[in-house]
Parts: C-alpha cells; sequence; structure tokens
C-alpha cells in the first residue's frame, strides 16, 4: 500500500513536470514560428542581425561600421580589465571563471540553490564581492566591456537556456508576464513594438524583431556612443514608453532576459554589435 | 596603444583600416548641468607611416564621428611589414599604434 | 475664487478619492503637504507593482519645490498632473494583471 | 553646392571645384545615425594630391583631409558627424584642378533601435 502510494505520488510529480515543461517548449516553438512566418525571407540564423536582418540599406551601414567597429575598444579594454585585475586577496576573475572561452552561453541560467536567474553580469560583480571588490555599475562602463570581451570569445556558441524545475519555470513565468505587460504613460508592452510591428517603421526607426534580441549583447549603440548591457537597453525601452525604468540586474530584468534567451535558443550569439 | 591598426595585403594593395579612440568632442555641446558649452576637443592630424617613411597624413575636424576611424590603401608594403600609426589632438596629447601586414 | 483641478471622475472608480479636492486660492493652504503624500503613495503603490510611470516622481518633486517657494499655484497645477499619472498608473497595474494574458504568442 | 562650400574648397586649394564624374562617393542615402556616417571616397584621377570631404550642413563645412603620398591609393573611407539632413562633397586635388562629387544624406533624428 505505502508503495503504491509512493507510486502515484511519482507518477504525479512527473506529470505535473511535464505538464509545467510542456508550455515553456510550445510557446518557444509558437514564438520562432511567429517571426519565422512573418518573415519568411529572412534566413533562420540572420535573426541575431536584428533589424539589419529585414532591412538592407541599413545593413549596408552596419556593415561597414562592422569593418572596424568601435566596440573592438572595448574588448580589449575589458580584455585587460579581466586579465589584469587583482582582488585584495590576490585573486583574479579567472579564479571565479576559468577560461574566458564560451563563458556567454552559460549564461543565462537559474540557479536552484539561490533561487534566481544568474546573468553573466551578475556573476562577474557576485565574483567581485566573493573577493571583497566593489561591484561595478551594472549598464555601462567597465562591466559592459568585460561583457564584450567575454561575449566576443563566445561568439558562434548556441544560446541554450534550460527552463527546468518548478522555481525555474516561475522565474520563466515572471519574465513572460513583464514582456507581454504594458506599462508607461504610453501603454506598450515589449510585445507590442517587437511583435506584431517588428518591421514597421515608428517614426524614423524600423523596428526589430524580438526573436535573436539577446543574441548581440552587449552593443555600442552609436546613439549612446558607447557600449552597454542589455540592462541598459531594456531601460531605454521603459524609458521610451515613459514606464519608469529598473536598475541593472532587476530581478524583473533577469527573468526577462532568462524569457528571452530561451525565446532565441538555438540561435548563435553573436554579440558585441554595434546598434544605431 | 589607443590606435588600433589593421593591414591586409589584398592583391597588390594593402587595406590599412585604423580606430583611434577618441572622444571628438565638437565644441557645439552644451553641459546639461552647467549649461555651459562643451570645448571642442578633437584629433587634428593622424600620420601614417611605413619604414620611417610618411605615406599618410590626414587632418581631422570635430565633424568626423566618435573613435575615428579611418580607412586607405597602400602600394608597396609587404606580408609581415609594420605600418605605424600617430595621431595628435587639439590639447597636444599624442597618441600612437601599429599593425603588421597580413 | 475656487479652481477645481482634479478630475474626480477617474478617482472614484478605483475607490482612491477620499477627498474631493478644491484648491483654494490661498497660498499657504495648509493641505499641501498632506496631498503631496497622498499621491506620492498611490505613486509608491504603482511602484511595487512596476507599473510607476517615468514622470511622476519628477513632477512631485518639482511640486514641491513650487510649494517651497511660494509658487502655490503651479505647486497645485503640478500635483494635480502627478496624480493623474500615479491613478491611471495604478489602473493600468490593475487591468494588466490578466490582461498581458491575451497577449502571448500561442 | 553651396558658396560656403566653394568657399572652404577654395581656401585649401586656391582652385575653384568642378563636378566630376570621376569622383566616386559612397554615402548613404538615409543615414542610420547621423553621430556615425560612413563615407568613402575614392578616384580613377591619377597623381591624386589631396582628398577632401564637406558637409554643408555643418557649422565648418570641412570635415577632413587626406594627404596623399604616390603610396597611397586614392581611395579612402571615414565616419562624419551630421546635425540634419544635407550635402556631403568629396573634393580630389590633382595637377592644380579640384574634381567634386556630391550627394544629399538624409539625417532622422533617432529614437528606438535595437
Amino acid at each position: 500500500m505505502k508503495k503504491l502510494a509512493f507510486l502515484i505520488t511519482g507518477l504525479t510529480v512527473a506529470l505535473y513536470g511535464t505538464i509545467l515543461f510542456a508550455e515553456p517548449e510550445a510557446e518557444q516553438a509558437a514564438f520562432k514560428s511567429y517571426f519565422h512566418n512573418k518573415f519568411p525571407d529572412v534566413d533562420k540564423p540572420d535573426f541575431i542581425n536584428g533589424v539589419y536582418a529585414l532591412d538592407s540599406n541599413a545593413r549596408e551601414q552596419w556593415m561597414e561600421i562592422e569593418e572596424f567597429p568601435p566596440y573592438e575598444i572595448a574588448i580589449d579594454e575589458g580584455e585587460a580589465l579581466f586579465n589584469n585585475t587583482r582582488f585584495t586577496d590576490g585573486k583574479s576573475y579567472g579564479h571565479c571563471f576559468g577560461t574566458r572561452q564560451h563563458l556567454r552561453k552559460k549564461y543565462p541560467y537559474f540557479d536552484n540553490e539561490k533561487a534566481q536567474v544568474v546573468t553573466m553580469e551578475l556573476a562577474i560583480n557576485d565574483c567581485r564581492e566573493k573577493h571583497g571588490a566593489k561591484p561595478l555599475e551594472y549598464k555601462i562602463g567597465d562591466l559592459a566591456k568585460i561583457s564584450a570581451y567575454l561575449s566576443y570569445h563566445s561568439r558562434g556558441d548556441v544560446i541554450d537556456v534550460i527552463v527546468s524545475g518548478p522555481a525555474a519555470i516561475q522565474a520563466y513565468n515572471k519574465g513572460k508576464e513583464y514582456y507581454y505587460t504594458k506599462r508607461g504613460q504610453l501603454n506598450f508592452a515589449c510585445v507590442d513594438c517587437h511583435v506584431s510591428s517588428a518591421g514597421k517603421r515608428l517614426r524614423t526607426e524600423i523596428l526589430s524583431p524580438s526573436l535573436g534580441h539577446v543574441s548581440h549583447f552587449p552593443v555600442y549603440r552609436l546613439k549612446w556612443g558607447s557600449i552597454g548591457t542589455l540592462h541598459r537597453r531594456f531601460s531605454g525601452c521603459n524609458s521610451q514608453v515613459r514606464a519608469k525604468s529598473q536598475p541593472g540586474q532587476s530581478e524583473d530584468y533577469r527573468n526577462l532576459e532568462f524569457f528571452l534567451s530561451y525565446m532565441s535558443n538555438d540561435l548563435e550569439f553573436n554579440g558585441p554589435g554595434v546598434r544605431r | 596603444m589607443a590606435i588600433k591598426g589593421k593591414a591586409k595585403l589584398r592583391g597588390e594593395k594593402v587595406q590599412v583600416k585604423l580606430l583611434i579612440k577618441h572622444v571628438m568632442e565638437t565644441g557645439l555641446r552644451v553641459d546639461a548641468e552647467t549649461g555651459n558649452k562643451i570645448p571642442a576637443y578633437h584629433i587634428t592630424e593622424v600620420v601614417g607611416s611605413w619604414e620611417g617613411k610618411e605615406v599618410f597624413r590626414s587632418n581631422l575636424g570635430p565633424a568626423v564621428s566618435k573613435n575615428p576611424y579611418l580607412s586607405f590603401q597602400l602600394k608597396g608594403p609587404s606580408v609581415g611589414d609594420t605600418i605605424s600609426f600617430s595621431s595628435v589632438d587639439n590639447k597636444g596629447i599624442k597618441d600612437s599604434g601599429a599593425a603588421v601586414v597580413k | 475664487m475656487t479652481i477645481s483641478i482634479f478630475s474626480t471622475s477617474k478617482l472614484s472608480i478605483f475607490g482612491l478619492c477620499v477627498f474631493a479636492l478644491n484648491a483654494t486660492a490661498n497660498p499657504t493652504n495648509p493641505d499641501f503637504n498632506a496631498l503631496w503624500l497622498e499621491v506620492d503613495s498611490f505613486r509608491k503603490a504603482a511602484g511595487i507593482q512596476g507599473h510607476e510611470w517615468r514622470d511622476t516622481a519628477k513632477i512631485l518633486l518639482g511640486a514641491k519645490e513650487e510649494f517651497k517657494v511660494g509658487n502655490s499655484e503651479k505647486a497645485f497645477v503640478l500635483l494635480s498632473k502627478a496624480r493623474a499619472e500615479s491613478i491611471a498608473s495604478l489602473a493600468q497595474a490593475a487591468r494588466e494583471k490578466k490582461s498581458w494574458k491575451r497577449r502571448v504568442i500561442k | 553646392m553651396s558658396t560656403e562650400i566653394d568657399k572652404a574648397i577654395g581656401e585649401l586649394y586656391g582652385h575653384p571645384p568642378q563636378a566630376s564624374d570621376l569622383v566616386k562617393l559612397k554615402v548613404p542615402d538615409i543615414a542610420e545615425n547621423g553621430a556615425v556616417v560612413p563615407i568613402s571616397v575614392s578616384t580613377d584621377i591619377e597623381n591624386v594630391e589631396s582628398i577632401s570631404i564637406y558637409v554643408e550642413g555643418n557649422p565648418n563645412p570641412l570635415a577632413a583631409t587626406f594627404e596623399l603620398s604616390p603610396y597611397i591609393v586614392a581611395a579612402v573611407s571615414t565616419r562624419i558627424k551630421m546635425g540634419k539632413t544635407s550635402n556631403v562633397v568629396a573634393a580630389v586635388y590633382s595637377g592644380g584642378t579640384v574634381y567634386t562629387a556630391t550627394q544629399e544624406v538624409k539625417v532622422t533624428i533617432g529614437g528606438c533601435g535595437g
């Protein structure tokens, strides 16, 4: 009898698990096929190039800038920071991360112990704090440079975010809710600009598709004149719809990154990038 | 060295590209906090040399983009040669860099 | 002279209207601080739900500054604007609790 | 071409400009962002001594000059700032003559990109 109860419990848990999983997987498939159907002329892997996958005039200028992109300076500076920083305990970033290669694809992931989404930028500051150093600013500057350097050495790796277990699914769902929720005085959700309106002009801009959004960060934006992280861009989006933006690595932004990255699974990382 | 250079042999020509870290302040922008104009601060001159000879010279104004990019083509250098660069801005601050022809 | 600067129609819907505000011409209206605190609490309530708007806090600060320098009329105009914003953002938060689900790509 | 640019070219080279198909100017019709507009100038004209770039709408139209040595092929590129839609002029100086090419670049003010 006890055995039977155990078995039933086990089955229930397994079944429950399957149901929980089914949702993100099905949502990912629907998300991808929406974009594939909307833009049948775009090669699937090309979605990592954002708006440049859709607009040839913009793509040509972008390619010219990519010939010798301004973010190369940031990569060099990020390399120096990553390799030369010695914390007060004598340790370096290498003690936290080991190799610099293929790091980007480990993030974002759901850390069950910490019960939260860990992004690469969060991990960089965790490393600093673990070794007695002050955390860096999350949206700009040195952290974005280190991120650029590490992203550069993960180019070509494939986005492979795993959403597994109830806590991770909860984080995914929170990210999803954030993505689809209207905010700000202009009453816009991420989905309003970057799904049905992707490829359309909003004033002078062509709106980029959400599929592949996370692949090319951090980016050197011509508008910024500097390199910035994904969360800097998130806060820019908030601000553009006149919603209060959040600090970098806020729980909402991390969950959003988790959701968006999962939506772009199987695409390649190609950061850092140049964007207008 | 903040001037990053790349030099690639393509056929008979060496394609030289360089990127210089510089704010290239136009002198027209206004500091939002103080209301004062931010003074012009930009690179004025970039020189490229090969085997001790000056082969390229460019004068830049503040209308060149932040982190200036320049590209030109050279006839003569071969793989392994060094092309060196130097720049100076309107405060007299100098910078340099080099690229080996690949 | 009495100027009604706050629209009360929206307020009653959300049960947030605890008073009908009629700012009087008295430049040292003693209620300003209480009203200000209330609008600020609306702003914070929207913020907790992730729905604070970009400029509400700025407008509220502006209202406080104007009141401090004795520019009461301007202060109340700004406070009214902040109030409208914070109430609309609370409404947005309430509405979005469910309506985001309709937008999920399936 | 504006008299302003004529004047700037006259000041630099001491000769008036003349439009020429031999000057190849490559700029976008619509700039992605006025802060960074890629521009390339090349020509088959021989013995080029100098190439210069002008932006009509900028307070100081002369953006950059390139002094060429015999080792240089007359093909240069850079990136320029443009405050508003205006003509961009490339001037090529050879043998006492200034040859020019002009093209309009539309500049739209940035909003959200990504």
